[in-house]
C-alpha cells in the first residue's frame, strides 16, 4: 500500500512560479523514488491542491488534505498560508514540510513544521555581514519587493546592518510583477550608496538589473539567490555581470549531485528550476531519510525523528548536501556566496554550516 | 534638474507602453461599447504563440505573421463569434465578467501548455540605448511610442474621418437604428474586434521583449492600460496616447517624490479625481443631453 | 419570484434550510470550511447585488468591504472583544466607507462609476498592507478567535459553521425584507431610469448613498466573519480580485434576483473545489464553464427561469387580448 | 386601385408567446400614400417590423413588387427599395448631425451622396445650422427631422414611415407631409402610420383601420375621413366638436 | 388668483448657444397654460431649468412666491410639481402597476416608515384605477418597456398623477396619442382641474388639443417668448403664424 503525501501549493494567482517549482520538484523526487522501489518498499504517492496564493484557500486545501490523513504535509511556499495552515497540521498531529522562509514561522513553538531551505533569520545576517565586512559598504541601498518574502528578508537585514554600523540610506519597496524600475533606480543614483541589497524575484530581479545598468550605477550589488539565479542571468543577460548573492540553495551550487538534480529536471520539465524546485525536491527525502531512520512508516513518530536529525547526502544522495534540522525545525547546511562574471556564476566562498 | 528629466523620460517609455495597450480599450468601447477586462492577456498571449512557432522551428520573421494571424483568428474571430455575440445584447455587464473569466482562462492555459516561467523574447527594434540632450532613452521605448500614436492617428481618422469609421461607430452607439439604414453591423464589429486582435498582437510583439514573455505580466499591463484609457478618455481613441502617457509619468513622478509603497496610489487618485471633475476623461466627449 | 404554487415554494424553500442545518452534521472539516465559506460569501454578494442588481450602481469594492469588516474583527477580537461587538463595528465602518463612496456615485454612473470604484478597491488593499502599525502590514493578523454564542465555543467547524449560516439567515430575511419593501422598488428605479424616478419625487442621492452603505455593509458583516473563519488575515485576499470575483458571483447568479447571490457564491466557492481533481486544468476548467454560463444566459442562471416566468406571462396577457378581441368581434 | 406594390397576407406574429398581430392583410398600391391608423397599441408598429424583418412571422406572406420578402435581412430589403423610418429616437447620440444623416446613404448606390446631403439639409435649415453638433443635443422634434431627412437619401421604391409627425410643430408637421407628397408624385409609394390621423388622412389616397393586429377596414382615405363609426372611434369625433 | 409659479429671466446657455434667453412668465392657480413654439425654441429647456434638472445659466423661479431655484428634482416633486417627459421615460423593467405604484410611493410617510410599512405603500387600489382609466389592463402586470409607444405615453402620463400633484408640467403629451383616447385625457385633465385646483403647463404641437384645452397660451421661439394671451388671440397672431402654424 501506497504512502500518501498531500501537497499544497501556490499554483496559481502571485505565487504560482513558486509554487509549480516545488510542485514539480517534489513529482521528480517521487518518480525518481518509486523507481527505486519506494520507502521501506512502499511507494509514495502524492495529491497537489492549488492554494491560489491565498492563505484562506490555503487553509481550505490543507484543511481537505487533513482530513485524508496523509503521513506527512508538504507545503504551502508562501509564509502567509504556512501561517494560517501551521496551527491545523500541528493539532493533527502531522508533520509539515514548507517553503516558507519567514523567520517567524519556525519561532512559534510549533513541534510539527519543518523548514527546506534557511529561514531569513539565519541567511539575512550573512548578507549583511558580508555587506559590512567584505564590500565594506558605509552606505546601502535595500530594494526589496512587497510581499511577505520580501518584507521579511527586508526586515531581518536592515536589523543586521544596523547592528553593524552600515547605514541604510534608501530603502524601496517595489510590487511584485512591476516592471518598470526607472524611478527606484533613479533613487539609489540619487542616495549613492557603497553597495545595493536587491531582494526581488527572479524577472523582477532582472529588470533591475538592466535598469541599474542602464543609468550606470556600480555601486556593487549584493542579493540572494533570487538575485544571480541562472533564470536571471538568463533575462538580465549581461546586466547581470557583477551581481553577488548568498545562495543557500541553487543548482546553480558547485556540488555534483545538485548538477545531476538540475539536469534531470531540465530533462523531465524542459526549464532550469529555480530553489523551489530544489526545495520540492528536498522535502520528498527528507521523508524519505526520516521514515527510513525510523523504520517505519509513522506520522505520530515523524516530526520527533526529524528534530536532531542530519540527514548525509552520502547515505541519501537525493539529500544533495548534508543537512541538519534543529529542535525548531529549521535547517543548518553549506552555503555559497556567488558572483556572476560573464553570465556564469562563480562561487567566491563557501559557507560552512554553523554548527 | 537632471534627475527629473530622466524621470519624465522613463515615463514617457512607461507610459508609451500603456498607451498602446489602452488603444484597443478605447477602440472596443468607441466601436462596440464593450469592456475587455482580458485586455492585458490578450497582449501577452501573442509572444507565447509567437515563442511556440519559434520552437518548432519557424524563424523569427515567420513566428511574427503566424503570430499575427493566430491572434486575429483567436483573439478576434473566435472571440467575437463565441463571446461577443451572444452576449453584447446583454449591455456591458455579462461581456466584463465573461472576459474576466476569459483572462483567468487564457493565463492558466499559458501556464499549463507552456510555462510558468518567464522567458526572454527577441526584440524586432534593435535593443540599446541613444542620446537625447545627454540621457540614454532606449530605442525599444521610442519604437513603442512611435506604433502607439500611429495607432491613435490611424484609428483617430477611420474612425472620425472615413465613412466606415461611422458606420462602426453607428452600429455600437445603436445597432438596431444602424441595421435598419443598412449597416452591416455584424461585419462591423467583427471588424473592431479584429482591429482590436492586430493592435494585441503588435502590442506584444513591442512590449514583451521589454516585459518580459510570463503568463502573469498581462495583469499589471491590463490595469495600468485600463487606468490610461478612462484617464485620457474611454470614449475616444486619441485618450489612450494622452492617458498612457501621463499615467507613466506620473506613476515615475509618484515613486520618486510620494512614497514607493503608495507609488501606486498616485495614479489612482488621479483617476478619481479626474473622472469626479470631468468624467469623461481628459481628452473624451462629453456624454450630452439626457433629458 | 416563481410561478410554483405558494406552498410548494414554501415547502422547497424549508426543505433546503433543513438540508443546510442537517446535512452537514456529517461533514468533514474540509467540507464544513467550504460551506462555511459558501455563507459567508453569499451575505457578501447579497450586498453586492443590492447595490448593483437592484439600485444599478456598478461597484468593484465590495472586496475592499470585506476587508474593512474582516481587519475590524481582527484587530478586535485579537485584542479581547467579542465578536458580536467586532460585527457591529465592521457595519458601522463599512456602512460609513460606503456611504462616502457612494457620493461619486452621485456624479457618475456606469462604467465611470465601475472605474472610481476599481481604484478605491486597490486603494483599500495599499493601506491594509502599508499600515501595519494598524493591520499587521504584508504579515497580517494570526490567531484570530472564533467566538462563543450563549457561553458556548464555536472552534470547532461546526458550531462556527452554524454561525456564519445563522448570520446568513437573519441576512437574508433583513434583505428580503428591504427589497420587498418600497425601499428595494425606489433602488430598482435608480437602475431602471433615475431621471424619471427623481422627477416623481425619489431622493435619488439618499437612495443612491444607501444602496452603496447597505451593500457595504453587508459586505462589512462577511468580512467580519471571514476572519474567525480563517483565523488568519493578510492583505492579499482582498484586493481586487475578491471584488471581480464577487461581481462575478452577482451576475452569474443573475444580478437584480434574491437568490442570484446564492446561487453564484455556489458556483464561485464550490465548482473550483468540484474540479480540483483535474489538478492543474480546474481554473481552466471553470472559467470556461463560467464563460458558457454566460453565453447560455448571460442574465445569470436565474434570468433563465426569468424568460420561463416571461413566457407564461405573456401567455396569460395573450389570453386577455383573445377575450378583448373576441368581445370586439361578438360587438361588430 | 392599381397593381399592390406592397403586399401583406395573414401576418400572424408577436413578442414571445404574446401574439400581436391576428392575421393582418392588406395591399398598397403603388404611388400612392396610405396611411395605417388605430388605437394604441393596435400593433401597427409591429406590422412594421414584422415587413421590415425585424419581427419573426408564425405565418404570413409579405410580398413587394410581386417577389416574396418575407424575413429577408434589411440589407436585402433596402436593396429592393424599402426603406423604414420607425417611431420614436432613432439617432446615433455621439455623432454629429452631419454624419448621422450621412449614415442614411450607406446602403445607396449610384447615387450623387454629397449633393442628396446638402438637398437635405437645405429642407431642415434647423439641422444645417446644427450639423456640426453632437446629435444627442438637438431637441425632440429636431431629432425627428434628422431622421427623415437621413431617410431622404435613399431612393425608394417604398417608405414605411411610423408616426413622422410626434414631435413636430405644425409647421414642420406640414412641410414634412408636402415632402412625402411630392416623393409619391415622383412614383415612391409611401406606406405610413399615424396617429394624428386627420391631418394625415388628408394627403393620403388610401386608409387602413388596425385593430388588435386585425385589419378591420381598407379604403379610400376620404370614406374613412367621413366614415362616422370610425371618426367616432380613431379619430377623436369629440375633439372637434370643443375645438374652437 | 395668485400665481403658482413665477419664472424670472431665465437663461440657460450650452457652450455658445443660448438656448432659453431671458424667459418670464407667471402660471395662476388653477389655470392650464400651453406652450407652443417651433422646433428647438428652448420649451423643453425650460421645462428643465423650472424643474431643476438643468441648472440654469441665471434668472428665478418660485413657487408660491418662495423661490425654488436650485432645487432638486425630487424636491420640487415633494413640494407637489410633477411632470411627464417628451422622450419616453418609464422604467422598462417594472411591471406597468410597479410603475404607477413608484410614482406615488415617495409621497407616502417618510424614508423610514417606507421601510418597514406596506410594500406597496397601500397605492395598488390607486394604480388599478390608472390602469382602468388609461385602458391599459390587459397590460398591468407586463414590464412597461414592452408597451407601445403611445401606451408608455399614456404610463408616463399617469405616472405624472400619482402623487396628487398640485402642479403638473405636461412636455408633449398628446404625441403619438391616439386621437379617442386624447380626447379622454383631455377630459380628464379638465377634471383634475376643477376638481383638485390643479394646475397645468402643457407643452403641446396639436394645436387642437391645445386650443381646446388652455385658458392661456405662451408662444415660444428662438428661446424668447414671442406672445401670451388667449387660444383665439394666439392663433391670429401673424409673428405666431409665421414662425410656428403656418398657412
Ligand atoms: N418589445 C415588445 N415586447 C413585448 N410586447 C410588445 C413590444 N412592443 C410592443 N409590444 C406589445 O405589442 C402591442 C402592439 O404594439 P405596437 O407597438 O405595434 O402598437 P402600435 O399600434 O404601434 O401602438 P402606438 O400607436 O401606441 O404606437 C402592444 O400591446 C404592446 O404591449
Ligand atoms: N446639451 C445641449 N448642448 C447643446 N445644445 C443643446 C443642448 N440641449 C439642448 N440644446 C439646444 O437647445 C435648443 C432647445 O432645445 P429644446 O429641447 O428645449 O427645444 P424644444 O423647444 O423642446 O423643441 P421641440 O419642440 O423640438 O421639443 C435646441 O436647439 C437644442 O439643440
Ligand atoms: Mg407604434
Ligand atoms: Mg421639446
Amino acid at each position: 500500500q501506497a504512502i500518501k503525501l498531500a501537497d499544497v501549493a501556490e499554483l496559481s494567482g502571485g505565487g504560482a512560479t513558486v509554487g509549480t517549482n516545488w510542485k514539480n520538484g517534489i513529482d521528480l523526487a517521487i518518480e525518481e523514488i518509486n523507481a527505486k522501489g519506494g520507502v521501506l518498499g512502499r511507494k509514495l504517492e502524492v495529491t497537489h491542491a492549488d492554494s491560489q496564493s491565498n492563505p484562506g484557500v490555503a487553509r481550505a486545501q490543507v484543511q481537505k488534505a487533513l482530513d485524508a490523513e496523509p503521513y506527512v504535509l508538504l507545503g504551502p511556499g508562501y509564509s502567509g498560508s504556512v501561517k494560517v495552515t501551521a496551527p491545523l497540521a500541528a493539532e493533527a498531529g502531522i508533520a509539515q514540510i514548507m517553503g516558507g522562509e519567514a523567520a517567524e514561522l519556525t519561532q512559534a513553538g510549533n513541534k510539527f513544521l519543518f523548514r527546506t531551505s534557511f529561514g531569513q533569520q539565519s541567511s539575512m545576517p550573512k548578507v549583511a555581514r558580508y555587506i559590512h565586512d567584505e564590500m565594506k559598504a558605509k552606505t546601502v541601498a535595500v530594494v526589496w519587493v512587497n510581499n511577505d518574502f520580501g518584507r521579511g528578508g527586508r526586515d531581518v537585514v536592515v536589523k543586521e546592518l544596523d547592528r553593524l554600523g552600515s547605514k541604510v540610506v534608501a530603502d524601496l519597496s517595489t510590487e511584485a510583477g512591476q516592471a518598470d524600475f526607472a524611478a527606484d533606480v533613479g533613487k539609489i543614483k540619487a542616495a549613492n550608496p557603497d553597495a545595493v541589497f536587491v531582494y526581488l524575484n527572479e524577472e523582477e530581479s532582472a529588470r533591475i538589473l538592466k535598469e541599474l545598468k542602464r543609468q550606470g550605477v556600480t555601486a556593487p550589488l549584493m542579493g540572494e539567490t533570487t538575485l544571480i539565479g541562472q533564470k536571471v542571468i538568463e533575462l538580465a543577460g549581461d546586466a547581470a555581470n557583477g551581481a553577488r548573492g548568498h545562495v543557500g540553495l541553487t543548482t546553480d551550487a558547485p556540488v555534483e549531485l545538485i548538477k545531476a538534480f538540475r539536469d534531470k529536471f531540465a530533462k523531465k520539465y524542459n526549464y532550469v528550476p529555480d530553489h523551489n524546485g530544489l526545495k520540492g525536491y528536498l522535502a520528498v527525502y527528507m521523508v524519505k531519510a526520516t521514515t527510513e531512520k525510523m523504520g517505519k512508516v509513522d506520522s505520530k513518530g515523524f516530526a520527533d525523528t526529524l528534530h536532531g536529525l542530519t540527514i548525509k547526502a552520502a547515505d541519501e544522495p537525493g539529500i544533495l548536501m548534508d543537512v541538519t534540522f534543529d529542535q525548531n525545525g529549521d535547517i543548518d547546511r553549506q552555503s555559497f556566496l556567488v558572483e556572476v562574471v560573464e553570465g556564469k556564476q562563480v562561487v567566491k566562498q563557501v559557507l560552512p554550516k554553523v554548527k | 534638474m537632471s534627475n527629473l528629466f530622466d524621470l519624465l523620460v522613463a515615463g514617457l517609455a512607461a507610459g508609451a507602453i500603456y498607451a498602446l495597450v489602452a488603444v484597443g480599450f478605447t477602440l472596443l468601447w468607441q466601436t462596440s461599447q464593450t469592456i475587455n477586462f482580458a485586455q492585458g492577456e490578450f497582449v501577452m498571449l501573442p509572444a507565447f504563440l509567437m515563442l511556440a512557432a519559434m520552437h518548432v522551428g519557424a524563424p523569427f520573421w515567420l513566428a511574427i505573421i503566424l503570430g499575427i494571424l493566430l491572434s486575429m483568428i483567436l483573439l478576434g474571430l473566435a472571440f467575437k463569434m463565441l463571446l461577443v455575440d451572444p452576449m453584447m445584447r446583454h449591455g456591458v455587464l455579462p461581456l466584463a465578467i465573461a472576459t474576466m473569466a476569459l483572462a483567468i482562462g487564457i493565463k492558466e492555459a499559458v501556464k499549463q501548455f507552456f510555462s510558468a516561467e518567464a522567458s526572454p523574447f527577441p526584440s524586432i527594434v534593435p535593443t540599446g540605448d541613444i542620446s537625447v540632450l545627454g540621457h540614454a532613452v532606449s530605442l525599444q521605448s521610442i519604437g513603442v511610442l512611435v506604433v502607439a500614436i500611429l495607432a491613435v492617428f490611424g484609428l483617430t481618422a477611420l474612425l472620425n474621418r472615413t465613412s466606415l469609421g461611422h458606420q462602426m461607430q453607428a452600429a455600437a452607439q445603436n445597432p438596431t437604428v444602424a441595421r435598419i439604414i443598412g449597416v452591416p453591423v455584424e461585419r462591423m464589429i467583427l471588424l473592431t474586434f479584429l482591429i482590436n486582435a492586430f493592435l494585441v498582437a503588435l502590442a506584444s510583439l513591442l512590449i514583451t521583449p521589454i516585459y518580459l514573455a510570463k503568463f502573469s505580466s498581462g495583469e499589471v499591463l491590463g490595469q495600468a492600460a485600463f487606468i490610461a484609457a478612462i484617464v485620457g478618455g474611454f470614449n475616444q481613441v486619441r485618450g489612450a496616447i494622452a492617458g498612457g502617457l501621463l499615467i507613466g509619468v506620473l506613476d515615475n513622478l509618484a515613486a520618486s517624490y510620494v512614497s514607493t509603497q503608495y507609488r501606486a496610489a498616485v495614479p489612482l487618485i488621479f483617476l478619481i479625481v479626474v473622472i469626479l471633475f470631468r468624467p469623461q476623461g481628459l481628452l473624451g466627449r462629453a456624454e450630452e443631453r439626457t433629458v | 419570484m416563481s410561478g410554483f404554487a405558494k406552498p410548494l415554494k414554501i415547502a422547497l424553500l424549508l426543505a433546503v434550510v433543513a438540508g443546510l442545518i442537517v446535512v452537514p452534521m456529517n461533514f468533514n472539516r474540509y467540507g464544513l470550511f467550504i460551506l462555511s465559506q459558501w455563507a459567508v460569501m453569499t451575505i457578501a454578494a447579497m450586498g453586492l447585488n443590492l447595490t448593483l442588481g437592484y439600485a444599478g450602481q456598478v461597484s468593484l469594492a465590495q472586496g475592499a468591504f470585506v476587508g474593512i469588516g474582516a481587519y475590524a474583527a481582527a484587530i478586535m477580537t485579537t485584542h479581547g472583544w467579542p465578536l458580536p461587538a467586532a460585527i457591529v463595528v465592521a457595519i458601522v465602518s463599512s456602512f460609513a466607507v460606503g456611504w462616502v463612496l457612494g457620493y461619486p456615485a452621485l456624479r457618475v454612473q456606469h462604467h465611470y462609476l465601475a472605474f472610481v470604484t476599481l481604484a478605491f478597491s486597490t486603494l483599500a488593499f495599499l493601506v491594509f498592507r502599508n499600515e501595519s502599525w494598524l493591520t499587521g502590514g504584508i504579515y497580517g493578523i494570526s490567531n484570530i478567535p472564533r467566538p462563543h454564542i450563549f457561553g458556548l465555543a464555536t472552534n470547532k467547524p461546526l458550531p462556527f459553521y452554524y454561525v456564519c449560516l445563522g448570520s446568513l439567515a437573519i441576512v437574508s430575511v433583513a434583505v428580503w425584507w428591504l427589497i420587498r419593501s418600497p425601499w428595494g422598488r425606489a433602488f430598482m428605479a435608480l437602475r431602471e431610469n433615475p431621471l424619471r424616478a427623481q422627477s416623481l419625487g425619489v431622493d435619488t442621492r439618499r437612495y443612491t448613498l444607501m444602496a452603496f452603505a447597505i451593500g457595504s455593509a453587508l459586505g462589512g458583516v462577511a468580512g467580519a466573519l471571514y476572519a474567525p473563519l480563517t483565523q488568519y488575515i493578510d492583505p492579499v485576499p482582498f484586493n481586487l480580485s475578491l471584488s471581480l470575483d464577487l461581481l462575478m458571483m452577482v451576475i452569474v447568479g443573475g444580478a437584480g434576483f434574491y437568490f442570484g447571490p446564492f446561487l453564484g457564491a455556489m458556483i464561485a466557492v464550490l465548482l473550483p473545489e468540484w474540479l480540483r481533481f483535474t489538478e492543474g486544468y480546474y481554473l481552466m476548467l471553470y472559467a470556461i464553464a463560467v464563460i458558457l454560463l454566460l453565453i447560455w444566459s448571460p442574465t445569470g442562471i436565474l434570468g433563465i427561469l426569468d424568460r420561463y416566468m416571461a413566457a407564461r406571462r405573456t401567455k396569460a396577457a395573450s389570453a386577455l387580448r383573445a377575450v378583448a378581441k373576441s368581445r370586439l368581434e361578438t360587438a361588430q | 386601385m392599381s397593381d399592390p406594390i406592397l403586399s401583406v397576407h395573414n401576418l400572424v406574429g408577436g413578442y414571445g408567446k404574446m401574439t400581436i398581430l391576428n392575421g393582418t392583410t392588406f395591399a398598397v398600391p403603388q404611388a400612392t400614400i396610405t396611411t395605417i391608423i388605430g388605437p394604441n397599441g393596435a400593433g401597427k408598429s409591429t406590422v412594421f417590423k414584422a415587413i421590415f424583418g425585424l419581427l419573426k412571422l408564425r405565418e404570413g406572406k409579405i410580398s413587394f413588387a410581386n417577389r416574396d420578402v418575407t424575413n429577408l435581412s434589411q440589407r436585402a430589403l433596402l436593396n429592393a427599395g424599402i426603406c423604414y423610418v420607425p417611431q420614436g429616437r432613432n439617432i446615433f447620440p455621439e455623432l454629429s448631425v452631419r454624419h448621422n444623416i450621412e449614415l442614411g446613404g450607406v446602403a445607396a448606390k449610384g447615387i450623387d451622396l454629397p449633393s442628396r446631403i446638402e438637398a437635405a439639409l437645405d429642407l431642415f435649415p434647423a439641422l444645417r445650422r446644427k450639423s456640426t453638433q453632437q446629435a444627442s443635443t438637438l431637441s425632440g422634434g429636431e431629432q425627428k427631422q434628422l431622421e427623415i431627412a437621413r431617410s431622404l437619401l435613399l431612393e425608394p421604391k417604398l417608405v414605411l414611415i411610423d408616426e413622422p409627425s410626434i414631435g413636430l410643430s405644425p409647421l414642420m408637421v406640414q412641410q414634412t407631409f408636402d415632402i412625402l407628397k411630392s416623393l409619391r408624385d415622383r412614383g415612391v409609394t409611401i406606406l405610413m402610420i399615424e396617429q394624428n390621423a386627420r391631418s394625415a388622412l388628408e394627403i393620403s389616397d388610401f386608409g387602413i383601420v388596425l385593430e388588435l393586429g386585425q385589419t378591420r377596414m381598407v379604403g379610400g382615405a376620404k370614406r374613412i375621413l367621413n366614415d362616422p363609426r370610425i371618426g367616432q372611434l380613431f379619430l377623436g369625433g369629440a375633439m372637434e366638436e370643443s375645438a374652437a | 388668483m395668485s400665481a403658482v409659479l413665477e419664472v424670472t429671466n431665465i437663461k440657460k446657455n450650452f457652450g455658445g448657444i443660448s438656448a432659453v434667453d431671458g424667459v418670464s412668465f407667471d402660471v395662476r392657480e388653477g389655470e392650464i397654460l400651453g406652450l407652443i413654439g417651433p422646433n428647438g425654441c428652448g420649451k423643453s429647456t425650460l421645462f428643465n431649468c423650472i424643474l431643476g434638472q438643468l441648472t440654469p445659466s441665471s434668472g428665478e423661479v418660485k413657487l408660491d412666491g418662495k423661490t425654488v431655484t436650485g432645487l432638486r428634482p425630487s424636491e420640487l416633486n415633494k413640494l407637489g410639481v410633477s411632470r411627464t417627459f417628451q422622450l419616453l421615460q418609464v422604467f422598462p423593467k417594472l411591471s406597468v402597476r410597479e410603475n404607477l405604484i413608484l410614482a406615488g410611493q415617495e409621497h407616502q410617510g417618510n424614508m423610514a416608515s417606507r421601510l418597514v410599512g406596506r410594500s406597496d405603500a397601500g397605492l395598488t387600489g390607486a394604480a388599478d384605477q390608472m390602469i382602468g382609466f388609461f385602458k391599459l389592463d390587459h397590460l398591468a402586470a407586463e414590464p412597461a418597456g414592452g408597451l407601445s409607444y403611445g401606451q408608455q405615453k399614456l404610463l408616463d402620463a399617469a405616472m405624472a398623477f400619482m402623487g396628487g400633484p398640485r402642479l403638473v408640467l405636461l412636455d408633449e403629451p398628446a404625441g403619438g396619442v391616439n386621437p379617442s383616447m386624447l380626447a379622454d385625457l383631455k377630459d380628464r385633465l379638465v377634471a383634475i382641474n376643477r376638481e383638485k385646483n390643479a394646475t397645468f403647463v402643457v407643452i403641446e404641437h396639436n394645436m387642437e388639443f391645445v386650443m381646446s384645452l388652455c385658458s392661456r397660451v405662451m408662444v415660444m421661439a428662438e428661446g424668447k417668448v414671442l406672445a401670451m394671451g388667449r387660444p383665439d388671440e394666439v392663433r391670429k397672431n401673424p409673428a405666431v403664424i409665421e414662425a410656428y402654424l403656418g398657412h
